[in-house]
């Protein structure tokens, strides 16, 4: 009997992807750098880099440092700004052969608003992601995905200003993600992007000097993989909306485990500065992986990491 | 730099033989005749790590012809002992070329290239171009020890006259080679330099106080490569013409705007550098 | 001239430590397991396993999870309660060739109390570290440390209880590392630990399960480097008392990126299980940085990361 | 097992040897006078990472005679990948031996020995210990197929009886090796087994409905190797001799403890096992 491939298709709102795999917003341009090496017919989508409502000059350098299995960056959110970025940025965008996803920062309500309102009116914006937790502006860019009350109004702030899917992305640099999660869905979100990068720093012993321009950056790459699984884990139990899970993954192996953990896609981002050959590869082994199984499709695995038994022996609670 | 147009891709390359010209500086011959045939002197390869950990490095490329092109490198850290490793007959994945090259264009009658250090890993193509081309040719060339003046009886025969400098003096001029540069009666219609930022630096300027421009290959980490994350970027002036496509009043309210080194270089015009 | 040896001493509290470096708790047992493969005069102190009130079972197995340059765990505080620790165990440490420091850990303060009263009472501990962070337990054993005022709270109780060096242990998994760090200061600590392991998981996708027996675990290793350098330059702008910086220390330049950031001691954790051999060599190595730098002391480079200009170039703002 | 008081330490070994027993398997030979003296039968080895990074790799003692012991591994992952880049003349770094290796203190007549897979590794030792002292030994032998039946010979060459299965069939018995303890009429004076975590068991359920106990080698993920993160530990008994140090009553309200594989172990009574 010959049985179909299995599906990859997965839907974030009203976005339909043909691929669960996401290239993650700043780690892929706009999808052209990366058209030379990968095939992007093969890419469930790619966010944008993230745009804000005015130029951005971006950070000071330096602003890469590589770490034990991982990358710090500290980029600051280099951008034209909203106006320019519609005007001529996009219309470049039109013939992309994968869905683009939008995403926005800022650093007021308003300013999400704005530049959510724009970006929602051109055609080649297939969705919009709000960045709410990027590490690396000095004011309180990051303060919003940190507090319940501030990711509530943004959400609702840019909620209002369009039906195109809305993923928000979360910060990891909190107490307890699941709550801000909760108020991210009850806002009006479609999706939630789990998670952004983990606030790093570090020192350059022979100058003293600390080693981005910006002091402090964002941890990325298969260092925070057990991070952003957590988190995966801990936000797919608190809403159930589906979430966009990233960190680290760099094989399909990796994929699943944030399939497993909850999550409904997954975002590459670091490890296409490895090799960018790897979205491509991740989405056959994951074919194969369902079909090795005889699963008819990857929603069949979301969310079954199974708490039950793990070793056989098993005691109730360890509380003395 | 005008932007080569040029055929980038993924080449899966085979070591054809590596040799370790002085301690810790590593040359891997690859057969990558795509790669060979698209090079232009001053691009440079994303090599794509072997064992899949860690991120890509960015590589010179040192020569390229015929089938064969190569790699010089110095193993400084995990993923260049990574790549150190390789053996004859061994798999190494590259992107590339990548980057916009030194611009040969003028068909100059007299170049000089200072190259410091693995700066030398980026100049041999340029000055095979240029001999070929009928210019006259000087390498100046400075490391820190004898040891570390790798191949430079290489660019010998390839027809350039040579000047050396050692920081400990152990081979032609014991101190910096941009001294070298700096005391020279005349300037040359060419200048080309790749080596330590700080050598780039003294490059400019001398230049600069000579009313004339060099053309810089510039290092920083990189990610991406490809001009898809602003990690790599250098400060040029307002008024640049390699500067990024974006207006320049869109890049706030500053007298500079940040290129990448990776697009839009990692070959910069010196008086358009504000680093 | 003949100079001296720089000096590698430092003080946390009243506690006077010949070398700077501290064996992480639950990484080094009491010493006695090392003693065979290192030179236990050669270490700061030991600081021990945690030791909780009750005897605990500890979580079920698996424990430990090898992930990129990092290492779940999920001990779950296995130990024979206060008691007995203090009755059979501690007299056995009476000869240690370094200062052993006790680890307290509990779930609720008068445990946190009672364990460090007993504790403060033996000879052979010369300080007392508060763990108030373990993530593996779970209870409300992670959430001292993850609020403000729950942690003012027990280590004022803790503080009362003895003159020994208080070292109080903070998590990484919070908002604000400063803020609570600053509550511990006011409540009496004499040093801060900083940081106690990030919160993780992973998930094995052949059986679905997760791979700890406890489903979440603690990261450590130099993954998390970043992440603690990070940390202790904050607390360190945060207090004034002494930081014991932590997290994926594995040479001497990964201890100094820590002193550099502002901790006056380090400790060495997970790198015990890559060499026992590391401490002496960071010991050694620590020594000849600060003699080729003309240092006559470790105190000479503490909090000396410089902010000023990193790059050539530099730009006030990017407000945009 | 009772506790071995050995001279456990830090070696500097160098590689004598390497071979590719089957694919994916190594056999890596050490200069290790020291080690090879100080090791009994079923004590392992922290091999420490010779790149410096990652955690040190629990690994068996595969042979120890005169100057020279030998680490027999698969290569499963990053660690042991690693490993099997050493080529002669390397060095590497060992702490061990560790450990409590299994019981041969009973001078039996009849010994079987039960190895799965890389399970290999730790029981030649305890096979020549037996042989030597007179007792008829029997190995069961299994793995997935033919090739992973590695050095298969030398136990042989030792003087034990082969039994051997594979999983696909393609040499001995089509099954599980536990088939071949469990079809036995008689069982012998001492039972050693070595592999994955479902063979022990089966293992130590056959022992037990025979009426007879096993020495089971365990294997759990280590971090330090040598007691001190309890992070390998294992279910027992509460009455069990092999129980640390702790009171029983110590360790709540539960009916078993956990004991440290590395510590109190590798090798544990079947009947103590709580798993
Ligand atoms: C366009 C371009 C072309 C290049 N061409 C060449 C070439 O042809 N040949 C060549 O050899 N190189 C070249 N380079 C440089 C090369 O890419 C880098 O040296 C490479 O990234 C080294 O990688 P690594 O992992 O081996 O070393 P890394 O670990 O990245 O270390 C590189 C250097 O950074 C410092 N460093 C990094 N991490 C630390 C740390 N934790 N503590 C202290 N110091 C640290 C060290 O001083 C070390 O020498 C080029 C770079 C660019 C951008
Ligand atoms: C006392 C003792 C003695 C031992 N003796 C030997 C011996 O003599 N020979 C020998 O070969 N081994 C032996 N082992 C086992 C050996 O220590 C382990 O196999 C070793 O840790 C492998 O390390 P690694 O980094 O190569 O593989 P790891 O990366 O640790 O992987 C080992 C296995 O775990 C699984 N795994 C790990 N990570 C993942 C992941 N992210 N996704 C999916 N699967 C994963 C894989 O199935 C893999 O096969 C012994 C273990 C103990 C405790
Ligand atoms: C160089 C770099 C730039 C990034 N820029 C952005 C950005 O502009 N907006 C955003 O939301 N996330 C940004 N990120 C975060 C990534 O999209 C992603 O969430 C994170 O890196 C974790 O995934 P990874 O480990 O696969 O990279 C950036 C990450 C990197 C490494
Ligand atoms: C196996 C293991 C067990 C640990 N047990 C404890 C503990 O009982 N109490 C505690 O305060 N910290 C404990 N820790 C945390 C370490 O002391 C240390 O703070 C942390 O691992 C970070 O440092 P490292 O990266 O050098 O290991 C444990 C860490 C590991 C890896
Ligand atoms: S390295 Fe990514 S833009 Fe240059
Ligand atoms: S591995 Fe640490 S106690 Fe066994």
């Amino acid at each position: 009997m010959i049985t179909a491939q299995p599906s990859l298709e997965v839907k974030l709102g009203k976005l339909q992807l043909a691929y669960p795999t996401l290239m993650g917003s700043g780690c892929y341009g706009s999808g052209d750098e990366f058209a030379p090496f990968a095939d992007l017919t093969k890419i469930g989508a790619v966010v944008l880099k993230s745009v804000t409502r005015r130029p951005r000059l971006g950070n000071p350098t330096p602003r890469l440092v590589h770490t034990p299995a991982g990358l710090l960056n500290a980029i600051g959110l280099q951008n034209p700004g909203i106006d320019w970025y519609v005007e001529r940025e996009v219309p470049k965008y039109a013939d992309r052969p994968c869905p683009l996803i939008g995403s926005v920062a800022g650093f007021s309500i308003d300013d999400y608003a704005y530049v959510c309102e724009q970006l929602a009116k051109c055609a080649p914006i297939a969705a919009i992601e709000l960045n709410i937790s990027c590490p690396n502006v000095g004011s309180e860019g990051e303060t919003f995905a940190c507090d319940p009350d501030l990711t509530a109004r943004v959400v609702r702030a840019a909620r209002a200003t369009t039906d195109k899917t809305l993923i928000v992305k979360l910060s990891p640099n909190v107490t307890d993600i699941a709550s801000i999660a909760r108020e991210a869905e009850a806002a009006g979100a479609d999706a939630l992007a789990v998670i952004n990068t983990v606030r790093g720093m570090s020192v350059d012993v022979e100058t003293w000097r600390p080693r981005l321009g910006n002091v402090t950056g964002g941890l990325s790459g298969p260092a925070i993989r057990p991070i952003a699984v957590l988190a995966v884990y801990e936000v797919a139990r608190a809403v159930s909306i589906p979430i966009v899970g990233q960190g680290g993954i760099e094989t399909a192996t990796d994929a699943l485990e944030f399939f497993l953990a909850g999550a409904t896609a997954v975002s590459i981002g670091t490890a296409n500065f490895t090799d960018p050959r790897i979205p491509e590869r991740i989405v056959a082994e994951l074919q194969a992986y369902l079909g090795r199984r005889g699963l008819a499709a990857i929603g069949d695995i979301v969310g079954k990491a199974n708490v039950g038994i793990v070793g056989a022996y098993q005691h109730g609670g360890d509380e003395g | 730099m005008p932007t080569i147009d040029c055929d980038s891709r993924v080449h899966e390359t085979r070591v054809t033989d590596r040799s370790e010209l002085a301690p810790g500086v590593i040359l891997l011959g690859l057969n990558a005749p795509e790669l060979a045939r698209a090079t232009r002197a001053g691009q440079y390869v994303m090599a794509i790590p072997p064992t899949g950990e860690a991120a890509a490095t960015a590589l010179g490329i040192y020569e390229a012809q015929g089938e064969r092109a190569s790699l010089l490198f110095f193993l400084t850290g995990k993923r260049t002992r990574e790549l150190g490793e390789l053996r004859p007959g061994d798999m190494l994945a590259l992107t590339g070329p990548l980057g916009n090259g030194f611009d040969l264009s003028s068909k100059p009658r007299h170049a000089v290239i200072v190259a410091g250090g693995v700066g030398i890993a980026s100049v041999l193509l340029a000055a095979q171009r240029l001999v070929a081309d009928g210019t006259r040719v000087e390498l100046l060339y400075g490391a820190r020890n004898e040891a570390l003046l790798v191949d430079a009886q290489r660019f010998a025969e390839a027809g350039c006259e040579l000047a050396l400098a050692t920081d400990d003096g152990s081979a032609g001029h014991h101190g910096l080679i941009t001294a070298l540069l700096e005391r020279r009666s005349e300037m040359p219609d060419l200048i080309l330099a790749c080596g330590p930022s700080p050598m780039l630096r003294a490059v400019g300027r001398i230049a600069a106080d000579r009313g004339v421009r060099a053309q810089l290959s510039l290092e920083e980490t990189f990610a991406c490569g490809v001009g898809g994350c602003w990690g790599c970027v250098v400060p040029l002036a307002r008024t640049s013409a390699q500067a990024p496509g974006f207006p320049l009043e869109s890049q706030g309210g500053s007298d500079v705007v940040y290129a990448r080194i990776c697009k839009e270089g990692p070959v910069f015009f010196s008086d358009e550098l504000k680093w």
